[in-house]
C-alpha cells in the first residue's frame, strides 16, 4: 500500500510522480524501497487518471464508522 | 318561496293532502340532515329489508312526488333545494348521523344484480380472467362474440385476461345478458341511491360524500411532512424538527471535515477510511500486478 | 391544504377536531369557510389516524401532495 | 409544531404571517401561546421562500456522486 | 444554522445549553442574536437526545466529497 | 467536533475564519482550546469552498426517524 | 489529504507516526509543511484505531469496482 500511498501523496503536492520521487517519500518514511516496484508503479500509473480514481473513491460510500474513537 | 304563494296553494288541495304534507313537514323537521334516495328498480320486498337494517339510524319516507315537493317548500330553511332531486321514484330520507354517515351506510346496503339486455351500464363491466368452469362448446364463441379473450385450455373455457366488454353508460345487448348469466356476473349494484342531502344549512351531493379517507389520511401526511420540512429548512427548532437539525448540523460539520481533510480526532477516521479506499480504488486501475503489493493484486 | 393544517394543530393542541374548532382555526387565519369541506373534514378524519399518518409522514420522505383536502 | 401548522394557513390563506396572525390561529386552536416561539418563527420565515422550503424534503436523497468537489 | 452549531459545541465542551450560554457563543462569532430564536431553540432541545440525533448523522453514510480541495 | 462547529458559525456569520474568532468562539463556550488545532483547522480550511463543502452533506440522505414522537 | 497519507505509509512501515517523521515524509515529497497541522495529525491519531478505521473501508462496498473505467 506504501507505493501507493507516495503516489497519492505526490499527486497532492503537485510533483511529479517519478521513480526519484516516490522513492525518496518512501525512504523518508523509512521503508525498504524495491525498486522494481517503483519502477512498475510508475510505468503503470501513467495509463490512469489518479484524480478520477481518487474522486470515485470519495463518492464511493464511505464507511460508517466515524467520531465514535473521537469520544 | 313566498308565503302568499304557498298560501294560495294550499286552499285549492284537499285535506288528506294537507295532512299528508303537514307530516311530511313533520318528518323533515325532526332530522339533522335530510335526503333525497332514488329507489328506482327496487323490488318492494328488498325495500322493505333495508327500511329495517336502516332503522334507528335512518328513517325512509314515501310520498306523491308533487306533496313531497310542497313539504320541501314548505319547510324552507334551505331545504327547498331539495326539491330539484324529487323526479322519478324517490323518497326521503331522514337521519341525525352526519350525511357523509348516511351515505356510507347507503353505499354498503346496495347489493349486486344481474344487468338485462336494454339496461344501460352503470360502471365498465369487466369479465375476470380465470377459468369460466365452462366445458369446451359454443360458449366459448360467444365469449368471444361480446368481445372478451377466451379460449379452450385445459379442458374448459379459460378467460385469459380481464377483459372490459362494455363500457359504462353503453346499452347491454341480449348476448352479453346471456353471457354475464352464465357466468353469474351481477354488474349492478342495487340499493338506495343517495341523490343529494341537506344537513345543517348545507346542501350535499353524492360526489361530495363519497369521502376517501385514504386521501385524507395521505393529506395528514403531506400537511405534516410539509410542516416538518419547512421547520428543518428554516431551522425553526420544534420537538420534530430539533433531532433533524442536529443531525444536519452533524453531518455538515463532517462533511466538511473530510472535504478539507481537516486533522479533527472526530473527522480522522473516516479520512483514514477513505485515504484506504482511494488507495483500493487506484490500485484496482493499475493492471500490473509487480506494481502492487499483493494485498491489493486482482 | 389549510383545512387539514387546522386539523394538526387541533390534534396537537388537544382540542377535538369538530366544525366549530376547524371553523374557529380557520376564520382566525383570514380563510373563508366552506362549510361542507369542513364538514366532510371532520367526518373524514373520524377514521384516520392522526398520530400514526403524521409519524408515516416522519419517517418517510415527503410525499407529494394529496388530493381530497387539496386545492 | 403547532406554530409551523399555523404559519402553513396562513401561507395558504395568503395572510401576512406576523406575530398578531399567527398568535390568533393559535388562539382559536386553544393553544396556550408563547409569545417568544411565535417570534422565533416569524423570525426564521423572515426570508424564507415557503413554497420552496415546504417542498424540499428535509431528507434528501442519497448524493448522486461526489464529483462535485473536483479540480 | 448557527444557532444549531452553538448548541453543538455547548454540547461538546459539556457546558449546559441554556440561553446564556447560546448567546455567548453566538455573539463571539459575531451573529446578531435574536433571543427569540435562542429561546426557542434552547426550549425544543429540552426534549431531545442530542448524542442520539447527532450519531444518526455519524452513522449514515459519510458525503462523498471530493479530496481534491486538499491540494 | 467543535472546532469544525465553530468555523461553522463564523462562515454564517460572515467574519472570517481566523485564529483569533475561531478561539473566541471556542472560548465562549466553555472549551479549552488548543492554539495547535485552531491553526491547523484555519489552515485545512483556508482554500476550500465551505458552502460547496457543506453542501455534500446537505445532499447526504438526512436521518428522517429520530426521537421525534416526543413532542 | 497529504498529511493522512503520509500518516498511513508510516503505519505501513511500521515507522511511528510522529510529528519528525510525518514531516520527514512530506517534505519529501515536496510539500510545505504546516506545523500545526502535522501536530493536530499525530495528536488526533493518537485515539484512532487505523486497522480498525480500515477494516470499516474494507467491509464497506469496495469502490474498487468498475465505476471508475467510465469516461
Amino acid at each position: 500500500m506504501e507505493y501507493v500511498y507516495a503516489a497519492l501523496i505526490l499527486n497532492e503536492s503537485g510533483e511529479e510522480i517519478n521513480e526519484d520521487n516516490v522513492t525518496a517519500v518512501l525512504e523518508a518514511a523509512g521503508v525498504d524501497v524495491e525498486e522494481s516496484r517503483v519502477k512498475a508503479l510508475v510505468a503503470a500509473l501513467e495509463d490512469v487518471d489518479i484524480e478520477e480514481a481518487v474522486e470515485t473513491a470519495a463518492a464511493a460510500p464511505a464507511p460508517a464508522s466515524g467520531g465514535a474513537a473521537g469520544g | 318561496m313566498s308565503g302568499s304563494a304557498s298560501a294560495r296553494r294550499t286552499e285549492t288541495i284537499p285535506e288528506w293532502k294537507k295532512e299528508e304534507v303537514a307530516e311530511l313537514v313533520d318528518f323533515l323537521e325532526s332530522y339533522q340532515s335530510v335526503g333525497v334516495v332514488d329507489v328506482a328498480g327496487i323490488p318492494s320486498r328488498q325495500l322493505q329489508s333495508m327500511r329495517r337494517e336502516l332503522h334507528g339510524s335512518a328513517e325512509l319516507r314515501m310520498s306523491r312526488n308533487t306533496l313531497t315537493v310542497r313539504a320541501l317548500e314548505e319547510v324552507d330553511d334551505g331545504l327547498e333545494d331539495l326539491t330539484e332531486y324529487v323526479s322519478g321514484q324517490v323518497a326521503l330520507v331522514g337521519t341525525n348521523d352526519n350525511p357523509f354517515g348516511l351515505y356510507k351506510q347507503l353505499e354498503a346496503s346496495k347489493t349486486p344484480a344481474p344487468i338485462s339486455a336494454g339496461e344501460v351500464a352503470p360502471n365498465d363491466i369487466v369479465i375476470p380472467e380465470g377459468d369460466t368452469g365452462v366445458d369446451p362448446g359454443p360458449f366459448v364463441g360467444e365469449l368471444q362474440q361480446v368481445g372478451a379473450a377466451a379460449r379452450i385450455q385445459d379442458g374448459s373455457i379459460q378467460v385469459t385476461e380481464d377483459s372490459k366488454v362494455l363500457k359504462a353508460g353503453e346499452e347491454v345487448s341480449e348476448d352479453l345478458e346471456g353471457v354475464l348469466s352464465e357466468l353469474g356476473i351481477e354488474p349492478k349494484e342495487v340499493g338506495l341511491d343517495l341523490r343529494g342531502v341537506f344537513s345543517e344549512g348545507v346542501l350535499f351531493e353524492p360526489d361530495e360524500l363519497a369521502i376517501d379517507v385514504d386521501e385524507y389520511r395521505a393529506d395528514i401526511e403531506s400537511a405534516a411532512a410539509a410542516a416538518r420540512n419547512l421547520a428543518v429548512n428554516a431551522e425553526y427548532p420544534t420537538a420534530q424538527s430539533t433531532p433533524t437539525l442536529l443531525a444536519k448540523a452533524a453531518g455538515e460539520a463532517k462533511a466538511l471535515g473530510l472535504f478539507a481533510a481537516i486533522e479533527d480526532p472526530d473527522v480522522l477516521p473516516d479520512l483514514v477510511a477513505k485515504a484506504d479506499a482511494q488507495v483500493r480504488t487506484l490500485a484496482a486501475q493499475i493492471d500490473d500486478d509487480e506494481a502492487l503489493p499483493e494485498e491489493l493484486r486482482g
